[in-house]
């Protein structure tokens, strides 16, 4: 059965999928522990991945109310908005994405002030949170980009315009990535054209992509999801086998992109491994208990054609 | 004979601009409320009252811009542009060091210009109102983005704490203050709309810009000040967005223009010019954002939200177009019809 | 004379909170015209529009050549043979005037427009007209009464049996009302049916057969037209005797109020010098288009000035907007009242107020709601307007009540000059008389009047001195005692030279 | 004589519905065009060129269908939700492998449905279109997103090759296949629009819906009508956005209902209806697609752009108000009032 005693338990569908059995088998008298997850928007599947690892561990741990909150587009106010509502809703911890560092740190902090705990996943605040579950973005955009000059040199191109299509210059995780890519190529002596930025729109990446092309660039980096899917297609059907795409995120797009030869490589982050140890986390924090690593890489892996069967 | 008279005046005060619109979605408000009460027991709780009146407030004020101007028979699509640059240049002028007060006043008058440039181009110049926003909307967002060289600002900093508890953090008699904002301009520019010259000509020219114009009303500085007032409320909000985030973020306000239009037109301000009370707004604002708050409470997914929104918002129209139906209406004529002596 | 084209029994119709037709029988024979008559409201087009489908009749029976229809709609209508040229002009002004005659009925082949059929169409119809209008241009382009033909010219063109037009002449020029009859005789002649609706009631003598009278949505009487005389119809119209039509007073003149000096402004109004003493209407006479309503915007501030003066009471005023105007007491009541003077969405009260904000509110422009609520019930008072309250939409008053408000509002404060522009074009007899009225009130109160009309016999029955406007030039001016229509139409033709020969006469 | 009748004829052309409008932003265009290959010299590169025209295809499509809609005296902002909605059901359908063929069949039944649902509500419930089209705008994107619960889908795989290749990435006859859709679109929609009697009709609502109707023109069908042409041109977009990216993403289209209004109106397709030519749209389209794509090579910051992009929509419209403007007022017509004998 589900939740029976608990109101506020799983009035929720879809983005706030509460997990299976949640409350069933709670020992009657003890509350259940509220938590929120806050994501930077509903659209990416990265986020659908954090999702699917809260869920897994609320699943294993059967005492949690667990609610998915996402704006429904990267927008500080939204997600300020949505932390407002956590609190009133009383939730006991808010697992966030921040957009950024700034804008949400007085609402985390009004939450903070409150009892709740926070504990961030892929992207931090500025305001201190009991633990952080995130990828180092910085140097797995410098993996990323050491990723592309290898390629390059083994096929010879020593030089060339190399090309950049991120979300906008607002998602700190996302320009974190661009620096670490662009330090990569200190002095190598490649031209990095001006960042072109797409919101993380599929299409419109891919016409920022085919410009590049156009003007001749021999790499193209994609700084997310939808950046990632544009520039590989856009290698795809300018039919330049040469080019070097490089992206991070996984979705089954882009594993076909790699799979095709479009795409060099991704940068896999491990979304499932932010939701589910953070949700622990959580837990665990509100159970009284410490926990020893309080920032935690969850690392990436380069997926490259042969290590995607 | 006195039932029928008071029928008369029931009718009559429905038949006012707009009034049997407000009292038909506030009658809606009150439904949505009760229902979502019963959908979370959180969502009655004093603190998400509180929480819900200062997410109404931005809207509400956004509101009464736009209202002012679709009064006037025109549009302003720059409004979320506005937010944005009023957010941004706020910002980046204290990352820089400006005192908050010399911030806040050059943001203001900055925003003030791209008013006084819609007016402009709309009633001096004659471009079509929509694309004249259109046009300026663009340019704002571009203006926002280039403030700070491409980027969101850092924070504001601690100086700027005053700032930020003006615009969003602090209470006044229990009270956010970013409600009290809201409450202080609605009632000052209801009182511009409904109790001035400003506001009568307002109207006048909505309703028929010639006839307005042989009255003595100086259509194009009546025009110039609705969207002066529409980007002033716009700048107010973006104040708010900086002191909210504490920062500039360039994208704030995004779609601000269309929220602006829903609740001005589900409170009854006719798109079409010439009618509408501010107070309408008020309610068109507090349907939209009680629509999002409970609805999260619902825990209904942002796609449900949508539908459900976009429903109401059309249905709440839908209504008023029903209504307007069942009213006797006069047909345009090129003569008009005259009874003399038979008229009782 | 044939049989009956049409016979509607018993008709009734509302609209809310009226009853536009109660019980309304008709007739029309094949090869007559029909004058329906009746003052404004009386119910003529409403019977009208529920012959031709625009609206649908409530209670009653129709039948047309003798058979029973139901649910008419205009296209129905149409291919049933009534063709009617509706009272408000009807035309696409961005659409060319073959469009425009055909449209709803285009030709097409295979899904082709045959846009040249249809011109070479469009070009007998108009031809048939003795129209100079080339097909293909924009109906936007065209004067007034060019357009006027072209609706015309759309009727016609579908061959119909029954042809009603809802006040055609108003708009036309003389050599296309002389045109319009003859083709009214012809198609009589051809046996069709013709309703005729008119306010101008002297055309009748050229065409009307048989008139019938409305009055208040009811049917009043019948009869034919060579067994009546005019007062006999007035009377049934208005349902009272009317015993003056122009009630002249005779007022000393007074001093010289209005001085208008070598005034230009635009094409139409050129080197313009009269002056206007108070106890005394003066009429501007002209022909339609002669610059008259332009040269009373230019006094007014609402066109721009090129050059000239303006003197009230002997000093210098400069006008650049109507505020200016206002504040210095000249008055203007515009032509068209729809366009010009209401605004329909808002309450009689706002209307009367709104040119006299300035009074009715302090130095931060607040209004004063009790000084404003005085101001306009007085003048309503002082109008006579008929109305539930102040403060109802203007648009539920009937239309001449809509027009007393017009002046109304500029009656309520202190003024040196009015200029009423038409002011009694489209209403019908007793109402006309009220304006007249009004104006001798105001011209015995000492202020000056400025009275512009095209027709004929009100400026010489109402004005104490005319002046002639053509081509936007005064070109006469005479005392009521010397004038005549012969003087007026002569100085109203006196073209320059170098402008070119008139285009009609 | 002869000079004059010729200068006559010229006239009359400018003065046809937006030909002057038309005339004078073809001659922008072409600025545009010498200023960026001066600038950059790839943008006038064999390669680009193609790509410019496969870029400016689908701001084109859409461009048409707000001009239907323009024309008629409405506007029809669901525009980019409808985009989003045929990307994801074509997308959603396919991942859970629906054929190609069936699943492009099924999505433009369903837009359609919302082009009918838009007509109908403005037509025949009479609610202003701006507000009527802002509530499916809401409704279309919130189905976007429900359809397949709230996810981008997954790549639609390569069973759906063709369908790629047929919508964006095959070339035919040395043209990308995108810019044949568009131009087999424009040449359907400029000849319904400029040859039959359902295009005269549209411009006759658009003029004079009352004379319009009292003509027997069926004035709810020809609003249904701009509105589905509005739909299906939207759909095809949306199915080329699913064909470029090779998966549904909810927020495809987002803001496109602007941009076609921005190409529609620079082309000079008035917004208040009656007139506008359809060949504009194309020209329109020509310099937004341009400006995006130049403004890239000439490596403009984003700010910039937006800067540019908003002056010229104004500018251009600005530009034809300016020269109606100065168009000669028509010469005063001198005719005489009736004087039928005197009344007896
Ligand atoms: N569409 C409508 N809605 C409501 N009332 C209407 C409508 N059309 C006409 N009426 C009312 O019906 C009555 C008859 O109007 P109608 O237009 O038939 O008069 P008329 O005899 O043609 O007058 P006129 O000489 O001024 O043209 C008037 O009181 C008018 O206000
Ligand atoms: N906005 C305009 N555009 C084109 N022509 C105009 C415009 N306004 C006035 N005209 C023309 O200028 C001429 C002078 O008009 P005006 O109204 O001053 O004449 P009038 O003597 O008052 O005639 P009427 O009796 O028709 O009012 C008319 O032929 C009119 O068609
Ligand atoms: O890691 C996140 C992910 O890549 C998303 O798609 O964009 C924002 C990032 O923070
Ligand atoms: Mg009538
Ligand atoms: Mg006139």
């Amino acid at each position: 059965g589900c939740s029976q005693g608990s109101q506020s338990a799983s009035a929720a569908g879809g983005e706030s999928g509460s997990s299976a059995g949640a409350a069933s088998s709670q020992a009657a008298g003890e509350k259940n522990h509220k938590v929120i997850l806050i994501t930077m928007d509903s659209i990416d599947q990265h986020w659908v991945s954090v999702d699917k690892g809260c869920k897994k561990a609320v699943a294993e741990l059967n005492n949690v109310d667990y609610k998915w909150l996402a704006p429904d587009k990267k927008d500080d106010a939204q997600q300020i908005e949505r932390v407002n509502t956590a609190i009133a809703d009383n939730a006991d911890a808010i697992l966030i994405a921040a957009n950024g560092p700034d804008a949400i740190t007085s609402a985390l902090e009004d939450a903070k002030s409150k009892g709740i705990k926070i504990i961030y996943v892929d992207s931090a605040a500025k305001t201190e949170g009991e633990a952080t579950f995130a990828t180092n973005n910085e140097a797995a955009g410098k993996q990323a980009g050491e990723q592309m000059l290898e390629a390059l040199q083994k096929a010879g191109k020593t030089s060339g315009k190399i090309g950049v299509v991120n979300v906008n210059s607002a998602t700190a995780s996302t320009v974190a990535r661009e620096k670490g890519f662009r330090s990569a190529f200190d002095g190598k002596g490649y031209e990095l054209l001006a960042t072109q930025y797409s919101e993380g729109d599929a299409a419109k990446s891919q016409d920022i992509a085919d410009n590049y092309i156009t003007q001749g660039a021999v790499g193209l980096f994609g700084a997310n999801e939808g950046c990632t899917v544009g520039v590989g297609n856009a290698i795809k059907g300018s039919g330049k086998s040469d080019l070097v795409g490089v992206g991070f995120d996984k979705s089954d797009s882009i594993y076909s992109l790699i799979k095709d030869g479009s795409l060099l490589c991704t940068m896999a982050q491990n979304p499932e491994v932010m939701g589910y140890e953070g949700m622990k986390a959580a837990v665990s924090i509100l159970s009284g208990q410490t926990i020893e690593n309080k920032d935690v890489d969850t690392g990436v892996s380069v997926l490259t054609k042969d290590k995607i069967s | 004979m006195e039932t029928k008279d008071r029928q008369n005046a029931w009718k009559r005060f429905m038949s006012i601009r707009g009034v049997g619109q407000v009292v038909t979605v506030t009658a809606g408000l009150i439904v949505l409320c009760i229902v979502f009460s019963m959908l979370s027991s959180s969502f009655y709780s004093e603190r998400n009252v509180g929480n819900l009146l200062r997410q109404i407030a931005p809207i509400l004020i956004i509101g009464i811009g736009q209202a002012y101007v679709l009064i006037t028979g025109n549009i302003d699509l720059s409004i979320g542009s506005v937010v944005g640059m009023s957010c941004m240049i706020s910002a980046t002028l204290m990352t820089k060091g400006v005192a908050p007060f010399a911030a806040t006043m050059i943001t203001i008058l900055i925003c003030l210009g791209v008013g006084v440039l819609n007016g402009t181009l709309v009633a001096k110049c004659k471009v079509p109102p929509f694309i004249a926003t259109l046009g300026t909307m663009t340019i704002a967002r571009g203006v926002a983005q280039i403030v700070n060289n491409n980027y969101n600002t850092d924070a504001i900093g601690d100086s700027a704490q005053g700032f930020r508890n003006l615009f969003y953090y602090g209470k006044t008699l229990g009270l956010y203050n970013t409600i009290w904002i809201a409450v202080i301009l609605f009632l000052a520019f209801d009182f511009l709309l409904g109790k001035t010259r400003t506001g009568r000509h307002i109207y006048a020219i909505g309703s028929n810009m010639e006839a307005a114009k042989l009255s003595g009303v100086n259509s194009v500085n009546t025009t110039v000040i609705v969207y002066v007032v529409s980007a002033f409320c716009a700048c107010v909000v973006g104040l708010i967005t900086c002191a909210i985030a504490g920062m500039g973020t360039m994208d704030a306000g995004n779609m601000y223009e269309m929220y602006a239009v829903a609740a001005a037109a589900i409170g009854g301000i006719s798109t079409f010019g010439g009618e509408g009370l501010l107070v309408g707004t008020v309610v068109g604002a507090s349907i939209w954002g009680v629509l999002q708050n409970g609805l999260q409470f619902a825990g209904a997914p942002v796609a449900i939200r949508n539908i459900v929104i976009g429903t109401i918002v059309v249905i709440s129209v839908l209504l008023d177009v029903v209504i307007r139906k069942n009213k006797p209406r006069k047909k345009a004529k090129r003569v008009l019809p005259v009874q003399v002596g038979s008229a009782k | 004379m044939g049989e009956y084209l049409v016979e509607m029994d018993r008709i009734c119709k509302s609209f809310p909170g009226v009853k536009a037709l109660d019980d309304v029988s008709f007739r029309l024979k094949s090869g007559e015209v029909l004058a329906l008559l009746g003052e404004n409201g009386a119910g003529k087009s409403t019977l009208m529009n529920v012959l031709s489908g625009v609206y649908q009749k409530d209670e009653g029976e129709i039948r047309l050549f003798g058979k029973t229809v139901e649910d008419l709609n205009p296209k129905k209508a149409q291919e049933l043979g009534i063709a009617i040229i509706h009272q408000e002009m009807n035309l696409c002004r961005h659409l060319s005037v073959a469009e425009n005659i055909f449209l709803g009925r285009e030709e097409s082949r295979c899904g082709v427009l045959q846009r040249k059929d249809m011109n070479r169409r469009a070009a007998e119809i108009l031809a048939r007209l003795n129209l100079d209008i080339d097909p293909a241009e924009a109906v936007g382009n065209l004067a007034v009464s060019k357009q006027q033909m072209v609706e015309i010219a759309k009727a016609l063109s579908t061959d119909a049996r029954i042809l009603i037009m809802d006040e055609p002449t108003s708009a036309l020029t003389m050599s296309e009302i002389d045109e319009l009859f003859q083709i009214i005789r012809r198609l009589k002649g051809d046996g069709c049916g013709i309703v005729y609706i008119s306010h101008r009631l002297e055309e009748l003598q050229n065409i009307a057969d048989r008139v019938q009278i409305m009055r208040d949505g009811r049917y009043i009487a019948s009869m034919n037209f060579a067994d009546t005389t005019m007062d006999e119809i007035i009377a049934n119209m208005v349902g009272r005797e009317i015993t003056e039509k122009f009630p002249r007073i005779s007022c000393p003149r007074g001093e010289k109020i209005l001085e208008v000096r070598n005034l230009n402004a635009g094409k139409m109004v050129r080197d313009i010098n009269f002056d206007l003493f108070a106890g005394e209407i003066v009429g501007i006479a002209g022909l339609l288009g002669a610059g008259r309503t332009e040269t009373t915007r230019a006094i007014f501030g609402a066109d721009p000035k090129d050059s000239g003066q303006i003197l009230l009471d002997g000093r210098e005023v400069v006008i650049r907007r109507p505020i200016d105007a206002i504040r210095g007491g000249i008055m203007l009541v515009p032509e068209d009242r729809r366009k010009d003077g209401l605004c329909i969405k808002l309450s009689v009260q706002s209307n009367i107020s709104l040119p006299n904000l300035d009074m009715l509110s302090n130095r931060f422009g607040v209004i004063d709601r009790k000084k404003e609520k005085k101001l306009s019930e007085k003048s309503i008072q002082d109008l006579n307007i008929k109305l539930p309250s102040s403060t109802v939409n203007v648009a539920t008053l009937s239309g001449g009540n809509q027009q007393k408000v017009v002046v109304a509002k500029w009656l309520a404060r202190n003024s040196r000059v009015v200029m009423f522009d038409e002011p009694t074009r489209g209403i019908d007899v007793a109402a006309k008389v009220e304006i007249y009225n009004l104006m001798n009130e105001l011209k015995k109160q000492g202020i000056g009047v400025l009275f512009v009309s095209s027709e004929m016999p009100e400026i010489l029955g109402i004005s104490d001195r005319i002046l002639v406007m053509c081509d936007g030039k005064i070109t006469g001016e005479m005392e009521i005692g010397e004038a005549s229509q012969d003087l007026i139409l002569k100085y109203a033709t006196t073209f320059d030279t170098k402008s070119g020969l008139p285009e009609a006469i």
